[in-house]
């Protein structure tokens, strides 16, 4: 029961982080000059992100009540915002095509006609309703995975690339036996022992692939710790965890950025694999695919739902790509060549 | 007097810069004889570099050679197809280049870099080409040339990095050597070594140097022309003497007067105030008016003409026609 | 650029070979004058071990190998016992000391398939005569604990079966080594059961301590077919010989020549099948039916080319493994498959209103209708407080309202496309019991009566006075696949428009058979598909000492336990079809209908569509080596691939002109910035 | 030089126990005997014939000598049988690994070779129309999954050009490559995007070296200039990423190889899993570990041969 209100908690968090952040970036220039080139660069493809967003934040508040004349089960389940969208009891009796007036099979008249815009699923629910649906799962399985791989990685990265030696050696057995454990292996078991939910799968998912980003942050760290201002920071004497936080965090941030991007859309798509294998999350994209897949065989053929829920995905981890290109290439100095 | 080796008239290379394209070199003309070493002398980002690399069709995109004839022994580079253009690098015209700590394949050991300088243009077999390049490397003074051949660039100093550059350039026996910078990345002795190999190329080999320095030190040494660049632009050229003894255009002297060896104790360095204007946003008129301290009207709305002062003594500033008469 | 050209060079290349070569038909060596019949199964058999396999898809091989003592008649329905080794169906009689006695006669002069295990000890030949001892050796396999076969309960019946069990076991750990001898020697040592008696090389008696007409049906089953002892000594898996259960002995008309599980499994014709050995007694399994059904002969299932003939008509079957269903249904139109289940996604395309599409029709094709005898349903334990019989008439009223509630026409529409048959009670068409014009009150969706029971119950609008919220309850589901969850939430919706709230949780086979094994479940999903056609064979599900509660892993899993029930089952097993036995079946019909431990579902309908060049399909729901009485025309196959498979090849132009058209400018620029 | 590989290879094997207990921890998290033998045997057997298994596969003995076993005998590479079907582990992946290596290694080398190629080209012609276009394309093929790739390809090859069987495999050489075209395709496509970005973004970091400057001052012609000189100077980062790819090759792919019909090991780790089958699945994540390990060493010792600079000490 309680899981609308912690959904309903964590949208308010994440727009308080938000203004901090954004105050943040404005008070420093050099990423307030990055943010504009960006936006300079991938206006098209941040605005697709915030939509996203957009319909994921408004699909995280909910709450209950008998408004829009829902009655039974529906009036006592929390509703969110873009459920309230569509009117009460808007399903059918099974598939419909895209702003049709008739069923698909059949023929008989709709209980809504041409008010379906997508058409309707196997179950008669609005093909648009539940791709809107998809978009904060997406969401959640791409920001919850990262926010858990980043400082994951950070840690282990960071403390063996900078302490090096047993550290270092420690850190890398942990890294090899995690990353040669097949992480199917890895997932199935966190997610029985852990429970199917979105945020288990998000935990599972999370753990099994910070291996990778942790060997690149190590990597980086381990140069940073040779190059000259950090020699001379050590010179004037600056402790060892200031030496971390103020030098080698800083120029460790744009592998962060673009790795968060690599990771998101990475998971996003891995999600619809975990679907095929039947431990996929509810309502999302990868298992709207996987359902219609065998949608394909029919003659005449039903694309609707295939179509919407992979162009959904495809436009979102394609404007994370391209804003992930864009990041990396403002944000790491060495590709910024610049020659006369 | 037979053709020039070297003839570059009215040169202009382009860059784009906010929306347009800028003229990074701007109506550049030199000439160089064989066996005479021209210096190109002036601040960075004055377009020497420019005006050598769109010599070669060198020019790094998005970078493009806009208008202009560059003359090599006779022919005209810009009429070169793709491939002509190749075979006359390294065999016509051979260039060496400011660091020699990353000049070099680091990857490839150093006798193979110029093994594959020879084979490049002749059919020739690894055992001479090997046999080649250890000449070569005698005669730019590289100690132990045998073993140094299988030496990766790493493994070598700065010093002979660069001596290995120019037995590369040497190694077709081109006409037109260009140098850019060929010292500035060394230490004191051993850019007088390397000097020293350049007058040796140009007196016992008599091949044509273009040299690129902002190192009047350097100029003093080697150049028997010099060419002084400004914005793009040739402010002033002569022979050694017309240029360093009389110089006439008031950035030529300014220029001088700022070396510090020239400087009399206790007395502040002197300086010439302001900045180069960047390409794209250079001033009408003289592009030296907004510095110069006998700047007058003219300077700043019409462009000054070549003013004829010596024999091969020419500057491009009103004030010096004003001063023979000419205005 | 040299490099790029290079490698366009190559690739250019590479794809004109594949192009040139390129045919779709996965069949290299298909010598179109050959009979051969192609097929597909889901997945690698887990085991062809007659004694351990247990599912339909390994069945439809093993029957083809194993002959079996008796077996159904093809085309008669319902199902009709008929001789096959043994020569004469036996009558159960009754010794003098009160048990039951079944008697088999061999036909003298029928042999295994040749096999080097029969050469072993230098005995010269390379195959032996079937005989009596043969089929004993198979039932004591069945009893050997270290087959680990699944049907032992059900032949426990027979004298002396468990007892047989312990004797070996107790054997094999007193003296390790006994282990290691001659499997027959061991059987021999441990004085074989005292119910299975060989009374010289062709005669076989069972005997059995308590009456079990049914016992015949399981010989009919590949369980009870002959297996020489030679072969399982011999194939035990040691240096590099196969294990027994992937190296089969035919006696069958058919036997296993290649056996790459994961890929291609074929069978050729057993040239020491008894009926190709002795065409002269054309034995009724030997020889293609001449009456069946009503409706056969119009079926074209009798036409005179075939009825009489000597039996089997395929020379080869081969089977490819198709582990997703679209790929499968595709090579089945394209004509790669003869015949195919079809998939419920296609099915609009291949049958509209019951009968085949024009389209299909005008292929040539052709549609075989048949219901299985299975029931799926869902299921109330029957212990839990508040759905079972715990709850008293509140229990009952609210499994009657969401009884009510389900509309199963719907189902079939959305999700079989009204292929199955609305299920009235446990028993499905072609069984004994089935009553066709029985309609279930509870089985027909009323809605409103449905919230009517729930407000009786307590439940008005479907809250729970308790939570003052909606009646939480859980429904457990063995099958966490998306297409699963599909099906489930068609229930959860129907329930939710009464006003129930159910939760869905699927877990995967295991986890489910846990929570049933615990009784942490309230409602649940499974299905029956019968052994035997027989309805013990479904009422069994419903009798109470069946109950999983009280013995786990049996198969009353709803926990159904009724008194009157119980006693009507124990008097109706056992009795012969009749009038009587209706009666019986009848009041425990009514029962059901009351108590609503199940809602029934439907039993499934199979439909079968196979190509115009494959004759006398006639699909049934238990295992029948039916390969036998098909017939394949492999030239007329021929003609319809290649016509079916002409390439439409515009999408292939559109494309390329597509990447002409990016790469166009991609070229100018090439040729521009060239420097 | 000996030395570090010995470290390395005594540090892999420490690597390997640690790969084999985390495995014996989280497999008996999820799953006990009973599912197992249940699994084996099947459904309907009765209560005493699963212990009968159990006790033969020696699962019912305390975990401490289980797990000694199965580091005993994972390390003398005594594989042993599968609990699935008593099938020899060792049988199963020599039947198994041909399959999967038929289409895995063809687009494993078809998809390096184009993927350098074109990066090559398009990172030479930097800023241009041809880069542009270049990333989108890469960045399009990136992001679609490859269960659409399958699905579309099989519509619109198997189904309407007809070129090539919708599915099935044949080891036959003559008629293998007809089975393995549209899986390498897939394999190609899905994997270029990712591909092209990073080789990408590598040459043209190398473009902007002096040396390349000076090789193209000596008469190189470009081709030789990307080919020869950037290509050998960037091979660090390729290499790094490519031998990283080359243990999966023998595991083949799980959506290919069942949509496809290929018989390769695809499968067998997810089945094993599925299936509770404890011993095929060791033996697949001791492979996997110790083909990890290996190409790791490997990898560190061609960064000796490919960059003089590298010296392992």
């Amino acid at each position: 029961m309680g899981g609308y209100v912690v959904s309903n908690a964590v949208v308010a968090l994440l727009g308080v982080g938000a203004a901090f952040t954004v105050r943040a970036v404005r008070r420093s220039r050099f990423w307030s000059d990055a943010a504009r080139e960006l936006a300079r660069r991938r206006p098209l493809a941040l605005l697709a992100i915030a939509v996203y967003v957009g319909v994921g934040l408004a699909d995280s508040v909910s709450w209950i009540d008998a408004a829009g004349g829902v009655q039974g089960v529906e009036a006592h389940t929390p509703r969110s915002l873009i459920d309230r969208a569509f009117p009460a009891g808007f399903q059918e009796r099974s598939y419909s095509a895209p702003f049709a007036e008739v069923e698909f099979y059949g023929g008989a008249p709709l209980e809504h006609p041409g008010a379906h815009w997508f058409g309707t699923d196997i179950l008669g629910r609005d093909v648009l309703h539940l791709t809107l649906k998809g978009a904060r799962i997406a969401l959640l399985i791409g920001g919850l995975t990262s926010l858990i791989v980043i400082p994951l990685a950070l840690l282990f990265g960071m403390s063996a690339g900078y302490l090096g030696g047993r550290v270092d050696d420690a850190v890398f057995f942990v890294i090899s036996t995690l990353a040669s454990i097949p992480n199917l292996l890895l997932l199935i078991a966190l997610i029985l022992a852990l429970g199917r939910g979105p945020v288990q799968v998000c935990v599972a998912m999370g753990v099994t692939s910070w291996v990778g980003f942790a060997r690149i942050v190590r990597g980086e760290t381990f140069k940073l710790r040779e190059l000259d201002y950090v020699q001379a920071a050590r010179a004037l004497g600056a402790s060892e965890a200031r030496i971390v936080l103020r030098h080698i965090l800083p120029n460790v941030m744009h592998l962060v950025v673009i790795t968060f991007v690599l990771l998101f859309s990475g998971t996003v798509l891995s999600e619809a694999i975990l679907s095929f294998l039947g431990i996929g999350i509810d309502g999302s994209w990868g298992q709207m695919i996987d359902q219609a897949r065998d949608e394909l065989a029919r003659d005449p053929i039903i694309a609707w739902n295939l179509a919407a829920a992979s162009v959904a995905l495809f436009l979102l981890i394609l404007a994370v790509n391209r804003v992930g290109d864009a990041v990396r290439d403002i944000l790491d100095p060495r590709t910024l060549v610049e020659d006369l | 007097m037979s053709a020039p080796l070297l003839e570059v008239t009215d040169l202009v290379t382009t860059f784009p810069a906010d929306g347009s394209r800028a003229a990074v070199v701007d109506g550049v003309s030199i000439h160089l004889e064989a066996g005479e070493v021209l210096a190109l002398v002036g601040e960075s980002g004055c377009g020497k570099s420019m005006t050598a690399l769109s010599i070669l069709r060198l020019v790094p995109r998005p970078g493009r050679i806009e208008s202009g004839r560059i003359e090599l022994a006779g022919r005209d580079v810009g009429a070169l197809s793709v491939n002509e253009m190749r075979r006359v690098r390294g065999a016509e015209a051979a260039m060496i280049f400011q660091e020699p700590m990353t000049s070099l394949n680091p990857v490839q050991a150093a006798g193979d870099q110029v093994v594959e300088a020879i084979r490049l243009h002749e059919r020739v077999s690894a055992a001479d080409a090997r046999a080649r390049t250890v000449e070569l490397f005698e005669r730019v003074g590289i100690p132990d040339p045998e073993s140094r051949f299988d030496a990766y660039p790493h493994q070598l100093s700065g010093g002979i990095k660069q001596r290995v550059m120019v037995a590369m350039a040497l190694s077709m026996s081109p006409k037109l050597l260009i140098a850019d910078e060929p010292t500035t990345a060394l230490d004191v002795t051993i850019q007088a070594q390397i000097l020293e190999l350049l007058r040796e190329v140009r007196d016992r080999i008599g091949m044509g140097i273009l040299l690129i320095t902002h190192d009047l030190g350097v100029v003093n040494e080697l150049a028997d022309r010099i060419t002084v660049m400004y914005a793009g632009q040739v402010a002033e050229e002569g022979t050694r003497e017309d240029v360093l003894a009389r110089p006439r255009h008031p950035y030529t002297q300014g220029l001088l007067a700022s070396i510090p060896s020239r400087a009399r104790p206790g007395e502040p360095l002197a300086e010439i105030a302001g900045v180069v204007p960047s390409p794209g946003r250079f001033p009408s008129g003289c592009r030296f008016a907004t510095r110069c301290f006998r700047v007058i009207d003219r300077c700043r709305s019409e462009a000054p003409e070549a003013t004829r002062i010596g024999e091969k003594h020419r500057a491009w500033c009103h004030v010096v026609a004003a001063e023979e008469g000419k205005a | 650029m040299r490099v790029g050209r290079r490698v366009w060079g190559a690739i250019a290349l590479l794809a004109l070979i594949q192009i040139a070569s390129c045919t779709n038909n996965p069949y290299p060596d298909s010598a179109d004058s050959v009979k051969v019949r192609y097929a597909y199964l889901p997945g690698p058999p887990k085991t062809l071990d007659p004694a351990v396999s247990y599912n339909y898809a390994d069945h439809t091989i093993l029957a083809n190998i194993y002959e079996t003592l008796l077996e159904y008649h093809y085309l008669q329905r319902p199902y009709l016992l008929m001789p096959g080794l043994a020569e004469a169906v036996p009558v159960e009689q009754t010794l003098p000391d009160g048990r039951y006695s079944y008697r088999f006669h061999l036909r003298p002069g029928m042999r295994f398939e040749s096999d080097p295990c029969f050469a072993r000890d230098g005995a010269g030949t390379t195959d032996r005569e079937i005989l009596a001892s043969d089929v004993a050796f198979q039932l004591m396999r069945i009893a050997d604990p270290e087959t680990i076969s699944p049907v032992v309960a059900t032949f426990s019946k027979i004298d002396g079966f468990a007892e047989f069990a312990d004797r070996l076991v107790a054997l094999r750990s007193s003296d390790p080594e006994f282990g290691k001898r001659r499997i027959d020697r061991q059987y021999a040592d441990a004085e074989g059961v005292e119910g299975i008696v060989v009374h010289g090389p062709y005669e076989l008696e069972v005997v059995l301590h308590e009456p079990y007409p049914q016992l015949l049906y399981w010989f009919a089953m590949p369980f009870t077919a002959p297996v020489p002892w030679e072969a399982v000594d011999y194939y035990d898996g040691e240096e590099g010989r196969p294990f027994f259960k992937e190296h089969p002995i035919a006696t069958g008309p058919f036997r296993l020549t290649r056996y790459e599980k994961h890929n291609r499994i074929v069978l050729e014709r057993n040239p020491n099948w008894y009926g190709t050995l002795h065409p002269d007694w054309r034995a009724p399994g030997t020889v293609y039916p001449s009456q069946g059904e009503p409706g056969d002969a119009e079926a074209g299932l009798l036409r005179p080319e075939y009825v009489g003939k000597p039996l089997p008509f395929l020379e080869r079957i081969e089977f490819r493994m198709e582990k997703e269903n679209i790929p499968a249904f595709n090579k089945f139109l394209q004509g790669y498959y003869d015949a195919s289940t079809i998939i419920q996604e296609s099915f609009d395309r291949a049958v509209q209103e019951g009968r085949l599409s024009p389209a299909m029709k005008a292929r040539g094709m052709e549609l075989e209708k048949s219901v299985d005898p299975d029931i799926y349903y869902i299921g109330f334990n029957m212990n839990d407080p508040v759905v079972g019989a715990r709850a008293g008439d509140r229990g009952r009223k609210l499994r009657q309202a969401m009884s009510l509630a389900v509309d199963v026409v719907e189902f079939d529409r959305v999700f079989q496309n009204g292929r199955g048959v609305p299920a009235q009670s446990p028993i499905p068409p072609g069984i004994f019991g089935y009553d066709p014009d029985y309609v279930n009150p509870f089985r027909t969706p009323d809605p409103d009566r449905a919230r009517a029971l729930l407000a009786e119950a307590g439940y008005e609008g479907g809250i729970d006075p308790r939570t003052k919220r909606p009646l939480r309850l859980s429904f457990d589901t063995p099958d966490p696949s998306t297409r699963g969850r599909l099906t489930y939430q068609f229930f959860v919706d129907a329930w939710r428009r009464i006003g129930l709230d159910v939760e869905l949780n699927a877990t995967n086979y295991n986890r489910f058979q846990d929570k049933v094994r615990d009784g942490a479940y309230q409602i649940y999903m499974w299905g029956w598909i019968a052994d035997y056609p027989d309805p013990e064979n479904f009422l069994f599900l419903l009798w109470g000492p069946n109950a999983s509660s009280t013995n786990p892993g049996a198969p009353n899993t709803s926990n159904f336990v009724d008194p009157r029930f119980d006693a009507l089952f124990v008097t109706m097993k056992d009795m012969p079809n009749g009038p009587e036995r209706l009666a019986k079946i009848r009041e425990m019909r009514a029962i059901l209908q009351k108590q609503r431990p199940w809602i029934e579902l439907f039993h499934r309908e199979n439909y079968v569509l196979y190509h115009g060049w494959l004759q006398n399909v006639k699909p049934a729901g238990i295992s029948l080596p039916a390969s036998k009485y098909v017939d394949v025309d492999p030239t007329l196959r021929t003609e319809r691939r290649e016509e079916w498979n002409r390439p439409i090849v515009w999408p292939a132009w559109a494309l390329l002109g597509i990447s002409v058209l990016v790469t166009i400018p991609g070229i100018v620029t090439f040729f521009r910035e060239r420097q | 030089m000996i030395g570090y590989a010995l470290r390395r290879l005594l540090y892999g094997f420490l690597v390997v126990q640690g790969v084999l207990g985390l495995l014996f921890v989280l497999f008996f998290l999820y799953a006990e005997p009973m599912d197992m033998a249940r699994r084996a045997v099947g459904e309907k057997a009765p209560p005493a014939v699963l212990k009968l298994w159990i006790q033969e596969h020696g699962y019912d003995r305390p975990w401490t000598d289980q797990l000694r076993d199965h580091y005993v005998r994972m390390l003398s590479f005594d594989f042993g049988r599968s609990d699935a079907d008593e099938v020899p582990i060792a049988r199963r992946l020599r039947e198994g690994v041909g399959p999967s290596l038929s289409f895995t290694v063809p687009t494993f080398a078809l998809g390096l070779v184009l993927g350098v190629a074109l990066s090559l080209f398009v990172a030479y012609f930097r800023e241009t129309y041809i880069d542009r276009t270049g990333v989108v394309i890469a960045v399009l093929a990136m992001s679609v999954s490859i269960l659409l790739y399958i699905i579309g390809s099989q519509y619109l090859i198997g189904k309407i050009l007809n070129w090539f069987p919708i599915s099935g495999f044949d080891p036959d050489p003559r008629v293998l490559p007809r089975f393995v075209a549209m899986p390498i395709l897939i394999g190609v496509v899905a994997g270029i995007g990712g591909d092209l970005r990073f080789y990408r973004t590598v040459f043209v970091e190398e473009t902007s070296r002096d040396y390349v400057r000076t090789a193209r001052a000596k008469g190189c012609g470009d081709g030789r200039v990307m080919a020869f000189h950037v290509l050998r100077n960037a091979l660090i980062p390729i290499l790094t990423r490519v031998v990283t790819a080359i243990p999966f090759l023998f595991t083949g792919s799980l959506l290919i190889e069942s949509f496809f019909g290929i018989p390769g090991l695809g499968a067998v780790t997810v089945e094993a899993i599925q299936g509770n089958d404890f011993s095929t699945l060791r033996v697949m994540v001791f492979i996997g570990a110790l083909a990890f390990i290996l190409f790791q060493i490997v990898t560190d010792f061609t960064y000796t041969l490919v960059d003089p600079r590298v010296r392992l000490e």
